[in-house]
């Protein structure tokens, strides 16, 4: 690899809001850096911490979880779930040597594009700062499994 | 919808036609959608992209149009001019005038082999209309690749069999067989209850002497607005590039002029609506096109009134950095041996005298509304072009019972109004039948 | 009157009923006005002199009521109201005429006799005092009037040349100082003061333009209808040339020798009445036919100007005529009636209306350039 | 379906040169086609069009493809158009599947090498996700044949009015304790001489005419759950404390001691605590204001008809309904005390205010009068609280305040023809056939001065001076005022707030609803069943606002035409055999749409699939893996979070 290293960013958005943000990010052609990958899900309550490991394992350097700002949920209160379980998730990651830049939870309304391009920015800046995760992948695959448990 | 509520007439397959058809249809209605061109879409189908979104107007339109004729309870009547309404006891008798498309619509698969093979083309084609002229089109054309219905149409003027007897290419090369050489004008009557008129705009003459200062028509480099959205479009006659017409260079310096046969006395005293964020939007695009290419857009006010217009405006000063200069030019001249054109006007915020050398202009040109003839003759435009209203609360609602108007034809606006329009006169359609058949299911 | 505020930016304190005044003097459809600017473009003049760009500026003023920045504007004088604004206007506004009107209200506030306001703010109030004139002309002709003799045309022993040498004399003297006068009140509205400038090179200005253009008109060319400018100088030249052959002359032309085609003065004579004639008749016809721009709206001091100088100008050839012909009597009450008409025609035109823009143009154009002269100024 | 063989075909389109334009296509297709069970991959100008659709209903039959994937724009544009289309070829709808290019690919990056790499990942991402999905079946629901009108303007009357002329039971319910909002104030609309108040009162009369409509005034909608084709919702009936025997004497006010300013009058006139909003008001009932009424209870002593009762209670009442339309407006935007001389001088007022002040049934009876005086210079400042001109305002343009502000102006030198109008704007945005009031507002001698930096309004005493810059010449002006109008823009509803926290739409920063789309669904909102009218949307004039009603009212009544409409079946859904019934997911959902059920001996849970509306927030929490979320389950996120990086 002769040119930078290019972190790659796993970002898990929920449909109403954040998906909607990037979406018009794009329309309203900002610039953001090309390294994220977006899944949709219906409401950032859908995601599983088990999903963001997932996402570690196969390779990401980074995780986003983003989802409509605290009140505005589509779902009336799925994004308070989500900030419980990504809190706990938080610590893990931090046991197991993942460093905190690495995953964040973010609210982003429909109409916030800029603060996607900024979230977005900032991480890839970051990322690039502390280079590829070195971890071991077996240590999270058991940690899998557990991470079921939490609620 | 098993049995049908009502059977509705709607004049005109443009954004707001196309609304009011869908949302009939979904309601249960019978609807007869005649359009004049071969396909229905109108103005907007013409159009790159959309303000404020820059989303692509075909992306968001052609869905809109393809429902159409997946709709059952849709008759669409493409290439049709409705001539004359008769009002009957509860409805009208409609007559319409279907022009001959000299292909049989049921057989063609709109694969578009005759158009390849059409010989009628260069000098012996005809301008081509979707693209304002900017280029020709053959004597058998589909009108645009997304067109719906996805039909051919041999315009008899041009082609070599229907004029000189000779040819039959079309014919020969046709999967379908298709062509049918017998094809006759056809007059039909519908028997409707009610009708909405959607006819939209024509667009101010840029030839008008009023307007002779601008030089459209005398200077190669001068544009109208809906020629420009044209070169901007990929699927346009410059494939998407902005090339100016003299000597097909790109352009380094555009100049957009503001209310050209809008706000005027002498032409049409109205202000069009749209022009604005139109001329901001092919800025921008134009920007993307071209990075480098400098943009002055010479305006009397902005109005950046719709929902998020405003903000849009603010981004093409600050992020496209597009200079806003309020004046009016009053003369063009034409440099020529370069073909540039040199912008005289007064700066009005800054008081002095100004002038730019540009490689093109393009010109906003204002609209006003395009009535079908009936509706003169019924007495139901006003002199100064306006369509005649019952109530000056109601801008839908004509002084004839059960005839309703919508999108541009009852006043400039933009595309969302003009949809919302749309819709609405729905609603006023379903009462008009219902009010007589429904007797309320009280609860 | 300009009142400083915190930071030292002048603020002007408006005067609402401006714009109504404007409109009492013709300023047509000032109303519809959206400051487009295209007049300023479409105007052969506004853009040579580093001027502030006109009509629309001024216009701007009006309807705001800007009094003070007007007052002190020289743009008016150097518009020749060609038209072309108005025929760009795309709101019917008549720019020209808003020019045209400023400049009657410029002229009522440069006299500092209140004759002129009367002149223009009452319709028939120049009416009133051309009679009054003419009464006392004719009072003091009557009183020294000479005997009338019949059988022969004595026009000198009629109107005994001192006398009425004497009183011209005179009456121009009182004309041109209230004249001089008001340029200056001009002069101190537009230029303010000399300062920054060197007398000398403020006289040599004076020198170069004011002659220049007061026999030229030249600046009128520039208009796109010429015959505008044909007329002008026609009425200026036959006036010029009948000036001088009536007032230093005199006592060469008033004799009791008939006068057509007897001597070159008299050939003169000729050809300045045909130019004059001409020239008002032109006017005149244009203003009924109201063709062009030009002569589309007439204010009542237009009218006052064409007719009183047609009818002297009428009078002073009939004089002519019987004179030669040696028709005594329609000879004498000709000529008493030119005097009469002369009288009130030179009093009130020259200073107080329409006639004093034959003073006020050429020193327009100088008055700019001093104030262009002045550093710091901004125009 | 299991044992079947996957055969996937990927669909890349061009979208112009939105795409093709920064995106390798051509690479994408030979990269999508090497794909495992990528039976065949395309690229083509416009999938979208008649055309697109059709290539691929031909390559389900010819390819026999039971997975489509299209790589084109984002799905909230065209997900449906696609199914559609894949419907048509007789494959279950959702096995499609949608990778967004264009507004997350082309548009956001310039890169071609950059961006045509993430293209394909994206496409790999969903390929994979397409291997694991299966077909669904979409729930029909049968449609509740009424509506719910959530706000009592113009937008919501004309609504109401109009799905109930067409058969339909409607629903109205409005916070305030009268129906018509800020329209019943505006004493001439647009110059036209249609007064807001008889406009309303014409709709409201026909309205409580109809049997088929029910109003509630003073009320609001509390809960709401369901979806399209019915929602189940709560409404709130506030107390009035006067009911029906009112007969409007007026003896309460007399003697109640309570005095303030009147919303109503948008504070130039006071009202008491029991009050009738305005004469034309709708309900004809006296109402309580219970914030500031003491209970002193005078007003029951007077009452001659026993109409009032301080004890009443607010009640409850619960409806179902097939479609919401939502319809409550804006509020006029309020002036910081201070901002241009506001609250200093009762010289300065509001635009709002001064249309009470011209209206011949306000407080002054159409006399504009300040002080005893006819006020002679006047002045307008417009944009205030709009385009950012000041911190608390938005930076939007309020659309209509141009328009309203001249014909004010105008209804002015009507009255007070030696009155000198200045108007201080920033653009003029008479847009339309609007354009006549400026016109007309410029023959009538109104003079419009041009200001970049905001004015300043001294107020001194009982001298007033506004300072401005008129940027069309370049000077100060200095303008004695007798009269001073803030045109003051609209702002967002007092009460949207706690609405959104109800009816689930999303916000604009602005402060405004958004639609679906804004260019071609600006009256439906993103979430299905629910339609938007009015200024809710956005800043709109009256007649904008009345077919903006008559908009919502249809596409309402499209649903409401039909008798049972399919909701997509992305629900979640219990693996019985996997439930261990411990219940966590109960917990989780906000709707209440799991319960329990007993299977051979075991307590399980279990969906309703009409209750659970598909946020997956349980399947998250189950710890089994027996609750998964169709179109949703673990396997395919996971799928596609594997597919991530190779």
């Amino acid at each position: 690899m002769t040119e930078e290293y290019e972190p790659k960013i796993l970002m898990i958005a929920c449909n109403w809001c954040s998906y909607a943000a990037v979406d018009l990010a794009g329309t309203s052609r900002m610039r953001s850096p090309h390294n994220i990958r977006i899944i949709r899900v219906m409401c950032s309550g859908r995601v599983d911490p088990q999903m963001v490991l997932e996402a570690f394992v196969n390779g990401a350097d980074g995780v986003i979880v983003a989802g409509c700002r605290l009140g505005d949920c589509h779902y009336i209160e799925g994004n308070y779930k989500t900030l419980r379980r990504m809190a706990l998730l938080k610590k893990l990651l931090e046991q197991l040597g993942v460093e905190p830049e690495r995953f964040r939870l973010e609210w982003i309304s429909a109409a916030d594009a800029k603060k996607y391009v900024e979230v977005a920015n900032d991480m890839v800046e970051k990322l690039k700062k502390l280079g590829p995760l070195r971890i071991s992948f077996e240590e999270i695959s058991k940690l899998i499994e557990e991470v079921k448990h939490i609620e | 919808m098993s049995s049908v509520r009502g059977k509705v007439l709607v004049i005109g397959g443009g954004i707001a036609g196309i609304q009011a058809s869908l949302d009939l249809a979904e309601a249960g209605f019978k609807v007869y959608l005649v359009e004049k061109k071969p396909s229905i879409g109108g103005r907007m189908a013409q159009l790159d992209k959309t303000f404020p979104t820059l989303d692509c107007a075909s992306c968001i339109l052609t869905p809109k149009m393809a429902e159409v004729p997946r709709k059952a309870n849709i008759e669409l009547i493409t290439y049709a001019e409705v001539i004359d309404i008769v009002k009957e006891k509860d409805g009208f008798r409609v007559v319409v005038k279907k022009y001959p498309k000299y292909i049989d619509e049921t057989k063609c698969i709109g694969c578009g082999i005759c158009v390849e093979r059409c010989p009628a083309r260069e000098k012996l084609g005809a301008p081509d209309e979707f693209n304002e002229g900017l280029s020709t089109r053959r004597a058998v054309c589909i009108l645009f690749p997304q067109a719906v219905p996805r039909k051919a149409v041999i315009d008899p003027n041009i082609c070599l069999y229907l004029t000189r007897k000779t040819c039959k290419v079309c014919e020969k090369f046709c999967p379908a067989q298709a062509i049918d050489w017998s094809d006759t004008e056809k007059i039909l009557n519908l028997y409707v209850d009610a009708i909405v008129v959607a006819t939209g705009y024509r667009f101010v003459d840029p030839r008008h002497p009023a307007l002779s200062i601008y030089g459209y028509g005398k200077y190669q480099n001068v544009y109208t607005n809906i020629e420009f959205e044209r070169i901007l479009d990929s699927r346009g006659p410059t494939g998407g590039e902005i090339l100016r017409r003299s000597d097909k260079k790109h352009p380094k310096r555009i100049v957009f002029i503001q209310c050209v046969g809008s706000r005027d006395y002498r032409i049409n005293p109205y202000c069009s609506a749209y022009c604005c964020m139109a001329s901001i939007k092919q800025a921008v695009l134009a920007k993307e096109h071209e990075p480098g290419v400098d943009i002055v857009i010479l305006y009397m006010d902005i109005r950046a009134f719709g929902k998020g217009f405003q903000e849009f405006y603010e981004r093409a000063v600050k992020e496209f950095g597009i200079r806003f200069v309020r004046g009016r030019p009053a003369k063009i001249v034409e440099d020529p041996n370069t073909k540039n054109l040199i912008v005289y006007y007064e700066n009005t915020l800054k008081g002095t005298i100004e002038k730019i050398e540009a490689d093109m202009v393009v010109l906003a040109l204002g609209i006003v509304p395009n009535p079908p003839d009936f509706m003169k003759r019924l007495g139901l435009v006003e002199p100064d072009g306006r369509v005649k209203i019952k109530d000056p609360s109601d801008p839908i609602a004509t002084p004839v019972e059960g005839l309703f108007i919508a999108g541009m034809l009852a006043g400039p606006k933009d595309i969302p109004d003009s949809v919302a329009q749309g819709s609405a006169v729905a609603m006023r359609v379903m009462q008009h039948i219902l009010r007589r058949k429904v007797e309320v299911v009280a609860t | 009157m300009v009142t400083r505020t915190f930071e030292s930016r002048v603020t002007y304190r408006i005067n609402p009923e401006l714009m109504d005044k404007i409109k009492k003097l013709g300023g047509v459809g000032i109303s519809k006005c959206f400051d487009c600017g295209t007049c300023t473009v479409s105007c052969p003049f506004s853009e040579e002199l580093g001027l502030e760009p006109f009509p629309r500026r001024i216009i701007k003023y009006i309807k705001l009521g800007l009094e003070d920045r007007l007052l002190s504007s020289l743009e008016p004088w150097l518009c020749y109201y060609c038209g072309d604004c108005s025929d760009t206007c795309p709101k019917n506004a008549e720019p020209a005429e808003t020019m045209m009107a400023t400049r009657r209200y410029l002229v009522s506030k440069y006299d500092f006799t209140g004759i002129s306001r009367i002149m223009y703010f009452t319709r028939f109030g120049w009416l009133i005092a051309a009679i009054i004139l003419a009464g006392i002309a004719f009072i003091i002709g009557w009183i020294f009037k000479g005997p009338i003799v019949t059988e022969r045309v004595e026009l000198g022993t009629f109107a005994p040349v001192d006398i009425v040498d004497t009183a011209g004399i005179a009456v121009l003297v009182i004309l041109a100082s209230i004249l001089i006068v008001n340029i200056y009140r001009m002069y101190r509205f537009t230029v303010g003061s000399l300062k920054g400038i060197s007398l000398s090179k403020a006289f040599i200005e004076l020198i170069k333009i004011v002659p220049l253009h007061f026999l030229t008109q030249m600046r009128l060319a520039k208009c796109s209808f010429r015959e505008y400018w044909y007329i002008h100088l026609m009425i200026f030249y036959g006036y010029g040339l009948s000036f001088i052959l009536f007032v230093p002359l005199l006592r060469l032309t008033l004799t009791n020798k008939p006068f057509l085609f007897v001597d070159p003065l008299s050939i003169a004579g000729v050809l300045s009445t045909i130019l004059l004639i001409i020239g008002a008749t032109l006017a005149i016809k244009g203003r009924l036919e109201k063709k062009t721009h030009v002569w589309r709206y007439s204010h009542h001091t237009d009218w006052m100007f064409v007719i009183l100088l047609f009818l002297v100008t009428l009078t002073g050839v009939l004089t002519g005529i019987f004179r030669t012909l040696g028709y005594p009597l329609p000879t004498y009450v000709t000529f008493a009636l030119h005097i009469v008409l002369v009288t009130p025609f030179l009093a009130l035109e020259v200073p107080f209306a329409k006639w004093s823009h034959l003073a006020y143009r050429p020193f327009s154009i100088y008055f700019h350039r001093l104030k262009t002269l002045k550093e710091g100024v901004v125009l | 379906m299991s044992g079947e063989e996957i055969r996937i075909g990927v669909y890349v389109c061009h979208c112009g040169t939105n795409i093709a334009g920064t995106v390798d296509v051509e690479e994408v297709v030979r990269y999508a086609s090497t794909l495992p069970n990528v039976v065949i991959a395309r690229n083509y100008v416009f999938m979208c069009s008649e055309p697109g659709q059709q290539l691929i209903k031909e390559d389900i039959k010819k390819y026999n493809l039971n997975r489509v994937v299209v790589a084109a724009c984002s799905p909230s544009l065209h997900e449906l158009t696609f199914r559609n289309a894949v419907k048509e070829a007789g494959l279950n709808p959702y096995l499609f599947e949608m990778a967004n290019i264009r507004e997350h690919c082309s548009w956001a990056h310039p890169d071609r090498r950059k961006a045509t790499e993430k293209a394909k990942d994206l496409i790999r991402m969903v390929v994979a996700k397409a291997r694991e999905l299966e077909p669904l079946e979409e729930i029909k629901i049968d449609v509740t044949k009424k509506a719910l009108v959530i706000g009592g303007g113009v937008a919501g009357l004309r609504a109401a009015l109009d799905l109930a002329r067409s058969g339909f039971t409607v629903y109205l319910v409005e916070k305030r304790p009268t129906l018509g909002g800020h329209t019943a104030r505006i004493p001439f609309i647009r110059y036209l001489g249609v007064r807001g108040d008889e406009l309303i009162s014409s709709i409201v009369k026909e309205l409580v005419s109809m049997p088929n409509i029910k109003i509630y005034t003073n009320a609001d909608v509390v809960s709401m759950e369901g979806g399209v084709g019915s929602f189940r919702v709560r409404i709130r009936v506030r107390p009035k404390y006067v009911d029906s025997k009112c007969n409007l004497c007026g003896e309460c006010v007399k003697v109640c001691p309570v005095e303030v300013s009147n919303e109503y009058e948008y504070g130039v006139g006071t009202r008491k605590a029991i009050y009738l909003p305005y004469q034309t008001a709708y309900p004809q009932i006296y109402v309580i204001d219970p914030e500031v009424c003491t209970r002193c209870g005078e007003c029951v002593k007077v009452c001659p008809t026993k109409a009032i009762d301080l004890d009443e209670k607010e009640r409850y009442e619960d409806i179902e309904v097939g479609t919401v339309i939502l319809a409550t407006g804006y509020d006029p935007y309020e002036p910081e005390k201070g901002e241009l001389g506001y609250g200093l001088s009762k010289k300065v007022i509001t635009l709002f205010q001064l249309e009470r002040l011209l209206d011949e049934r306000g407080p002054t009876k159409g006399v504009l009068r300040i002080g005893d005086t006819e006020p002679r210079v006047i002045v307008f400042i417009s944009c205030v609280g709009s385009m950012g001109t000041s911190p608390k305002a938005g930076s939007y343009c309020s659309r209509m305040c141009c328009s309203t502000m001249l014909s004010a102006a105008l209804k002015i030198r009507d009255q007070l023809p030696g009155s000198y109008i200045y108007v201080i704007h920033k653009d003029i945005r008479t847009y339309g056939y609007d354009e006549e009031l400026y016109w007309k507002a410029l023959e009538r001698d109104i003079r419009f001065v041009r200001y970049e930096e905001l004015p300043e309004v001294k107020v001194s005493g009982d001298k007033i001076e506004v300072v401005v810059k008129d940027i069309t010449i370049g000077e100060y002006i200095s303008v004695p005022a007798d009269l001073v109008v803030l045109v003051n823009g609209m702002a967002q509803g007092k009460y949207l707030r706690e609405v959104l926290n109800v009816v689930r739409v999303s916000c604009g920063d602005e402060g405004f609803v958004k639609e679906a789309h804004v260019k071609l669904r600006p009256v439906d909102a993103a979430s299905e069943g629910i339609y938007l009218a009015g200024s809710v949307t956005g800043p709109k004039s009256v007649i904008e606002s009345i077919i903006h009603g008559s908009a919502a009212a249809a596409r309402a009544a499209t649903v409401l035409s039909k008798d049972h409409v399919f909701a997509e079946p992305i629900i979640a859904k219990v693996d019985e055999d996997l439930c261990s019934g411990c219940l966590v997911c109960v917990g989780m959902c906000p709707y209440n749409a799991i319960s329990t059920k007993e299977t051979d001996g075991r307590r399980i849970a279990f969906v309703n699939p009409v209750l659970c509306m598909g946020c997956g927030t349980c399947a998250a929490a189950c710890p089994s893996g027996a609750m998964q979320q169709q179109g949703f389950k673990d396997k395919q996120v996971f799928a596609q979070i594997r597919a991530f990086a190779r």
